[in-house]
């Protein structure tokens, strides 16, 4: 029980390794600063490991088990202990992010290895899994908001990791604020949640919610406010419509930042907040549906904007948006359990995607442009089977660990207990999309003839540091989802059964518990059958045969295909003109009264007129009083007399102490 | 038939009224050294007499650590005195007006 | 007119004369002198309000030794008669009136002092005397820590003198 | 009239310090002749002699010739101050005397002690206060007479008893610790009785050290060889009295003997046992001490005139003889007499025993350099003192250490 009763190692570990490397890392050499970011790291995985052990043990009267390590503040009613908290959810999201956290820092020793700022680059890299593991640990939403400010913190440190660059630095403040507009809304949130049930400790607030009246779409009350206003931020962070303009700037860090902030973890943070806070949103069917309708239009809208970008990190960048938006639809349709699979699959295929971009990218010397790319299979091999393999997880091509997760959430949305039609088709059709786009990449950058110059770039497979994480993801990315393969003959999803006991403690009276055991089909062979040609597998499979006939067919096909619908082409190859609007609409309106009001007359008028009115009172009064400093020991003597003789007038005459 | 402790705290106060005359009028620095050394004088009075009016030894305990003051006060001063008469050659105070804005 | 007025008033004259001449003389020695006279007659002054001891360090310390070294001082610089230079306005004007009436306040606020309180009552020769032996109790006991810190301070005002005074070769 | 009645204690002290004054007078005036006698002898002169018998009336001689000659006053000299300096001297000299108790309190007549003139509870500490303002009579007397030795000789003295008062007084501590009281007869009272039955408890002995210290610092508090340097002849001319003449100048020159006696009825006084007997109680015979020494006075005396004497000096010590017989005769046979006498007398032989020391100095050490005289003063005769009074606390204190761990 060493662990459990010591949750916070669990987090100590790598802020030591961010303060250690931070402080004197800069004198040192980069095998000690890899031995404390990497050790840090690993021990913290090996520590969660120990913890799931324990975990594993404990009776389920004792989860979720709480850890209380001091009271951070009392004001009042208003009490915030620090302390952490393991259930199976979080157990789930722990695993997730120290073991990928861990391969990325692996990774990260070999894609860095030629950069500047190395040991801040992993200081920084430290401090967001510290933030991060305060963030799913959390047990109560304040320590959970500082892991969630946290890891906006190193995200904006980490994008604009190369501050030299003016678009890294652009991007890294548009990440900032961005995220900031929708954590407004979460700081509100938590706010009208205290407001509401006088306490901010997820136990409490679960316990008073549960005892709370579903709210109906009639009357949607209290609850569907905080949720919604929760749901800002997690649109915020997890770059959802509208808010999603960030993330695909955010490609400006470096790769390894992008797989491990941008696609595995903290952008899911999100999804992981609306599952936790599920007993608040199962009350409040209308801030379901709106989760649902906007990841469902997410997962479409920006599939359709991945169709056409050429450089290689933007696609997956796209795509971590569209796949972010499935997860949600799956928590808007009460599937938390798919939504958290998904969650976890994605991250190791979206992780191993990016991870395997950047050995592209630092394959071709830096290049991002696909089309400046082609026939890399045969240089750099396993970069490209690893790669494939991802595509085909994320594809959803039945077997790999996408199949199931992204299936498990498209049935939900089709038959579960929120289903939803039109969001289904939506879902569907955003698969196929992916399918498409994810294969366009992989054949525009491994088929085909080489489009670069073969002289000037020297492609080469990437260092064994690099590709055994590239290795290990693969592994799981195929076999990640087999927990829920059962399902499919009629069994037993034990994912999702893992999970259940945290999504049906609070579970309204109404609504039943996630799906366990799909609606039966007859024999498991016909359940089979169902599953594997079911949408979803259709459209993966056509959309994979429409990239082949455009990129390898007919490789022409494309341009034509432009011309032919040059305005859509453009439009979607502008992403819609969104940034283009939000400028025009909000950028620039702000600019201008900060500008011209805040600025020129607020801030240089009323406080500078005031600070520099003050000093200039001070300094004229000051050029008066100069002249008692006459240096004349004896006036100076006048004038303590003068003041003795005030201050017994004062008392005698004034106070009248006779 | 004894003296009010009254009159001894006017005598001071005329005394103290005095020290402080002499300290602005004066322009030899010892001698306003020397007035300096009078308030004191003065305070000492007063604090004698309020000893002596409610009976309680801590004023003339005051007025000792008064003394010692006033013997370390004029060590000091003197030696200030002196070097200053030594480098301006002069002992008047409205010669030593480098203390100026 | 019983013996103790006699005393006070004869010592209170002495004392005023002294001050008054250490504002008028101009020779320093003189002001010295003047000041001499009114430790003195202070001490004797003491000696009425049942004080001795003070009253015998008065003249030890005061007389006997800062004075000495003020006449010392005055000797070795051989302090001439000060000129008279115009007063600054602001003594002249604001510093004179304003002392004078400080000093006619208290001594006004003094002399009306409510009959019965504590200054209005009889004091000195008649009562006891402050036993010294209390006196040293009072020193030694409550006031410890000011008595050491005094003679703490009394060796910095030596060093400090001879840093002063030094003939810097 | 009433007034007088009233206040009992102003007649008797009155009457008490014009007896003293007019004894002490007397006695300064003889002291001179004894000084002067006794280094002729040490040189192997005569000393005077020719101003009757032994030279007795030279210092009556002396006097009148002060009295009638011309005051000088120097035009240049600041007159208040110059006139000042020598009555402030003398007075100062005088004043200190009447702190000295010359025998027991318990004489009294009208209530009022005999032998003391005013008995301060703190008398030593007034005595010191006293002493410390006589700095002012040389210091003045130097910086009035506006010319350059007096000048120098007034700050040589003034800073030369600054820097001894200091050694002065802490020598003395010691002592007062040893008694615990700072009034005279207190202090004479505590060096009641003996060590063995007959070793006085003085504090000469444990205080020794003291006592050599208190000696030195007394002998250049008054400004004596061979500490002399304000009036040395060879430097100074004659140092702060350059310029003084006639009777400004003989007050000053009372006021050096007045201090002497003075220093040295302190001495007397805290390590001699003051007016108590060197003798046990028990010796009934020193009684009549006194008296057998005027009588064998009386006799020396007869038989020097009758032998040696002519003329008109046979009538003069022909006096001395009677008086002496008479004085001594009174002394052994007014009833109660001798016990009156006792105080005085012991008192005044430690006296005089300790002036004699002081001449007997005077006739054989050389004058000391004006820096040796500093550094002697405050690098050996500071630190001894110093050193001596902390020995003496951590003595008086030891026992109470001991016993209350």
């Amino acid at each position: 029980m060493l662990l459990l009763n010591h949750l916070w190692i669990i987090l100590a570990l790598p802020l030591a390794g961010a303060a250690i490397n931070g402080l004197f890392g800069k004198r040192w050499p980069q095998s000690a600063v890899n031995s404390v970011a990497v050790g840090s790291v690993s021990l913290a995985f090996l520590a969660v490991a120990e913890l799931v052990r324990e975990f594993c043990r404990l009776a389920p009267s004792q989860i979720p088990f709480v850890g209380n390590y001091f009271t951070w503040m009392i004001a009042g009613p208003f009490r915030v202990d620090f302390s952490l908290q393991v259930d199976q959810l979080t157990v789930v999201m722990l695993l997730v992010v120290s073991f990928v956290g861990m391969l990325i820092h692996i990774y990260s020793t070999g894609y860095m290895a030629h950069e500047g700022g190395y040991y801040r680059f992993f200081s920084y890299l430290n401090l967001f899994m510290f933030f991060m593991l305060t963030l799913v640990m959390a047990a109560n939403l304040i320590v959970m908001f500082v892991g969630w400010e946290g890891v906006g913190l190193c995200s904006y440190l980490l994008i604009g990791f190369w501050f030299l660059k003016k678009s890294a630095a652009d991007a890294g403040k548009k990440a900032f604020i961005v995220t900031r507009i929708g954590d407004f809304g979460f700081t509100v949130g938590i706010l009208l949640v205290f407001a509401t049930f006088g306490s901010v400790t997820f136990g409490d607030i679960f316990e008073k919610a549960s005892s709370m009246p579903a709210e109906g779409a009639a009357h949607a009350g209290v609850l569907t406010a905080i949720c919604l206003l929760l749901f800002a931020g997690a649109i915020g962070k997890s770059a959802q419509l509208p808010l999603y303009v960030w993330l695909p700037d955010a490609m400006e860090g470096p790769t390894p930042v992008s797989a491990l902030i941008h696609a595995a973890t903290m952008v899911t943070a999100g999804v992981y907040m609306v599952a936790r806070m599920h007993p608040l949103f199962s009350r409040a069917p209308v801030a379901m549906l709106v989760v649902a309708i906007v990841g469902a239009v997410t997962a479409f809208y920006s599939a359709t904007i991945g169709l056409v970008q050429t450089d290689i990190k933007k696609v997956l960048a796209y795509s971590t948006v569209s796949q972010l938006g499935y997860m949600f639809l799956a928590c808007g349709v009460g599937s938390y359990a798919a939504g958290i699979f998904h969650l976890m699959t994605h991250a190791f295929f979206k992780g191993l995607l990016f991870l395997a971009a950047g050995s592209v990218i630092h394959a071709m010397g830096g290049e991002q442009d696909m089309t400046k790319m082609g026939g890399l299979r045969a240089k750099i091999p396993v970069t490209y089977w690893t790669m494939l393999i991802a595509t085909l997880a994320i594809a959803g091509i039945p077997g790999f660990a996408g199949f199931f997760s992204k299936d498990e959430i498209l049935e939900a949305a089709q038959s579960g207990p929120h289903a939803n039609l039109p969001l289904w088709l939506l879902g569907v059709a955003g698969a196929g999309l992916t399918s498409f786009y994810m294969f366009r990449l992989v054949f525009l950058t491994f088929f085909g003839a080489p489009r670069y110059d073969e002289h000037h770039v020297h492609v080469h497979e990437s260092p064994r540091n690099m590709t055994v994480p590239l290795i290990i993801l693969a592994f799981l990315s195929i076999f990640g989802g087999w927990f829920a393969a059962p399902r499919l003959v009629g069994g037993i999803d034990y994912f999702a059964k893992f999970l259940q006991p945290v999504f049906s403690a609070y579970a309204p009276p109404m609504a039943e518990p996630a799906v366990l055991i799909s609606e039966p089909h007859g024999s498991p062979a016909m359940d089979l059958l169902h599953a594997l040609v079911g949408w979803p597998v259709i459209v993966a499979v056509l959309g994979l045969l429409v990239a082949w006939w455009f990129y390898i067919k007919n490789t022409d096909a494309p341009k034509r295909l432009a011309q032919s619908l040059h305005a859509l082409y453009t439009l979607l190859l502008n992403k819609y003109y969104v940034d283009e609007i939000y400028a025009a609409l909000i950028v620039r309106p702000l600019l201008w009264i900060s500008t011209n009001v805040l600025w020129h007359v607020v801030d240089e008028r009323v406080i500078d007129g005031t600070v520099n009115g003050a000093a200039g009172v001070a300094r004229e009064w000051g050029g008066q009083l100069r002249k008692l400093q006459s240096g004349n020991t004896r006036s100076y003597a006048t004038w303590v007399v003068i003041g003795a003789v005030g201050f017994t007038v004062l008392l005698l005459v004034v106070l009248g102490m006779r | 038939m004894s003296v009010p402790v009254s009159y001894y705290l006017v005598l001071s106060a005329v005394l103290f009224g005095l020290g402080v005359v002499a300290f602005v009028f004066k322009r030899n620095v010892i001698t306003i050294f020397m007035a300096i050394e009078l308030m004191l004088n003065a305070v000492n009075l007063a604090f004698v007499a309020f000893a002596r009016a409610y009976n309680q030894l801590d004023g003339l305990v005051f007025v000792f650590f008064v003394i010692v003051v006033a013997a370390a006060e004029a060590a000091v001063g003197l030696a200030i005195v002196i070097t200053l008469a030594r480098n301006r050659e002069s002992l008047n105070v409205e010669r030593v007006n480098l203390l100026k804005f | 007119m019983s013996l103790p007025f006699l005393v006070f008033f004869a010592c209170a004259l002495l004392a005023v004369v002294g001050a008054v001449r250490l504002i008028l003389a101009r020779e320093p020695i003189h002001s010295a002198l003047a000041l001499i006279l009114l430790m003195i007659s202070l001490a004797v002054l003491y000696l009425l309000l049942g004080a001795p001891f003070i009253a015998a360090v008065q003249i030890l310390v005061y007389a006997g030794a800062i004075m000495v070294l003020f006449v010392f001082v005055i000797m070795v610089l051989n302090a001439g008669v000060e000129e008279r230079t115009d007063f600054s306005k602001i003594a002249k004007y604001a510093g004179l009136p304003l002392a004078f009436f400080l000093l006619l306040w208290i001594a006004h606020w003094l002399a009306h002092a409510p009959a019965g309180s504590a200054i209005a009552t009889g004091a000195g020769a008649p009562t006891v005397a402050f036993s010294t032996v209390e006196l040293s109790e009072q020193l030694f006991r409550p006031y410890l820590f000011p008595f050491e810190a005094t003679s703490i301070l009394i060796l910095i005002a030596i060093l400090g003198a001879l840093v002063l005074a030094r003939k810097e070769e | 009239m009433e007034f007088i009645s009233q206040h009992p204690v102003l007649v008797v002290s009155l009457v008490k310090i014009a007896a003293l004054l007019f004894i002490v007078m007397t006695a300064l005036a003889y002291i001179t002749w004894l000084e002067r006698k006794v280094i002729a002898h040490i040189q192997s002169r005569r000393g005077p002699y020719y101003v009757g018998a032994h030279g007795l009336l030279q210092p009556l001689a002396d006097g009148l010739k002060f009295m009638f000659k011309e005051d000088v006053t120097p035009p240049v000299s600041d007159r208040l101050v110059y006139t000042l300096a020598p009555i402030l001297a003398l007075s100062l000299a005088l004043t200190a005397i009447a702190l000295i108790p010359f025998g027991p309190p318990s004489v009294q007549v009208l209530g009022q002690p005999v032998f003391i003139v005013s008995n301060v509870d703190i008398g030593l500490l007034f005595l010191f206060a006293i002493t410390s303002i006589g700095v002012y009579g040389v210091a003045l007397a130097g910086w009035s007479s506006n010319s350059k030795y007096p000048l120098m000789g007034g700050l040589r003295s003034s800073a030369q008893m600054i820097s001894y008062e200091v050694s002065l007084t802490i020598s003395v501590v010691g002592v007062l610790l040893l008694a615990g009281t700072l009034n005279f007869n207190g202090i004479i009272e505590s060096q009641r009785g003996y060590w063995l039955h007959f070793i006085p408890r003085w504090h000469l002995i444990p205080q020794i050290v003291g006592f050599l210290c208190y000696l030195t610092a007394a002998v250049a508090e008054t400004n004596r060889i061979p500490f002399d340097l304000p009036e040395a002849e060879t430097e100074l001319v004659a140092g702060f009295h350059t310029e003084y003449s006639s009777f400004k100048f003989a007050m000053f020159f009372m006021a050096e003997y007045a201090n002497m006696v003075t220093v040295s009825c302190l001495a007397a006084i805290l390590f001699l046992g003051g007016w108590l007997s060197p003798f046990p109680d028990s010796w009934k015979w020193q009684l009549y001490l006194p008296g057998a020494g005027l009588l064998a006075l009386g006799a020396y005396c007869a038989w020097d005139t009758a032998v040696n004497m002519k003329r008109i000096a046979r009538l003069q010590l022909g006096v001395v003889t009677v008086l002496a017989v008479g004085g001594g005769l009174l002394c052994i046979l007014i009833p109660g007499a001798p016990e009156v006498i006792q105080g005085p007398f012991w008192f005044t032989s430690k006296i005089l025993a300790i002036l004699f020391f002081y001449i007997w100095m005077r006739g054989t050490l050389p004058r000391f350099r004006y820096d040796q005289l500093m550094s002697f003063g405050w690098k050996l005769l500071l630190p001894v003192s110093l050193a001596n009074l902390v020995v003496t606390a951590l003595v008086i204190v030891w026992p109470l250490l001991v016993r209350h761990g």
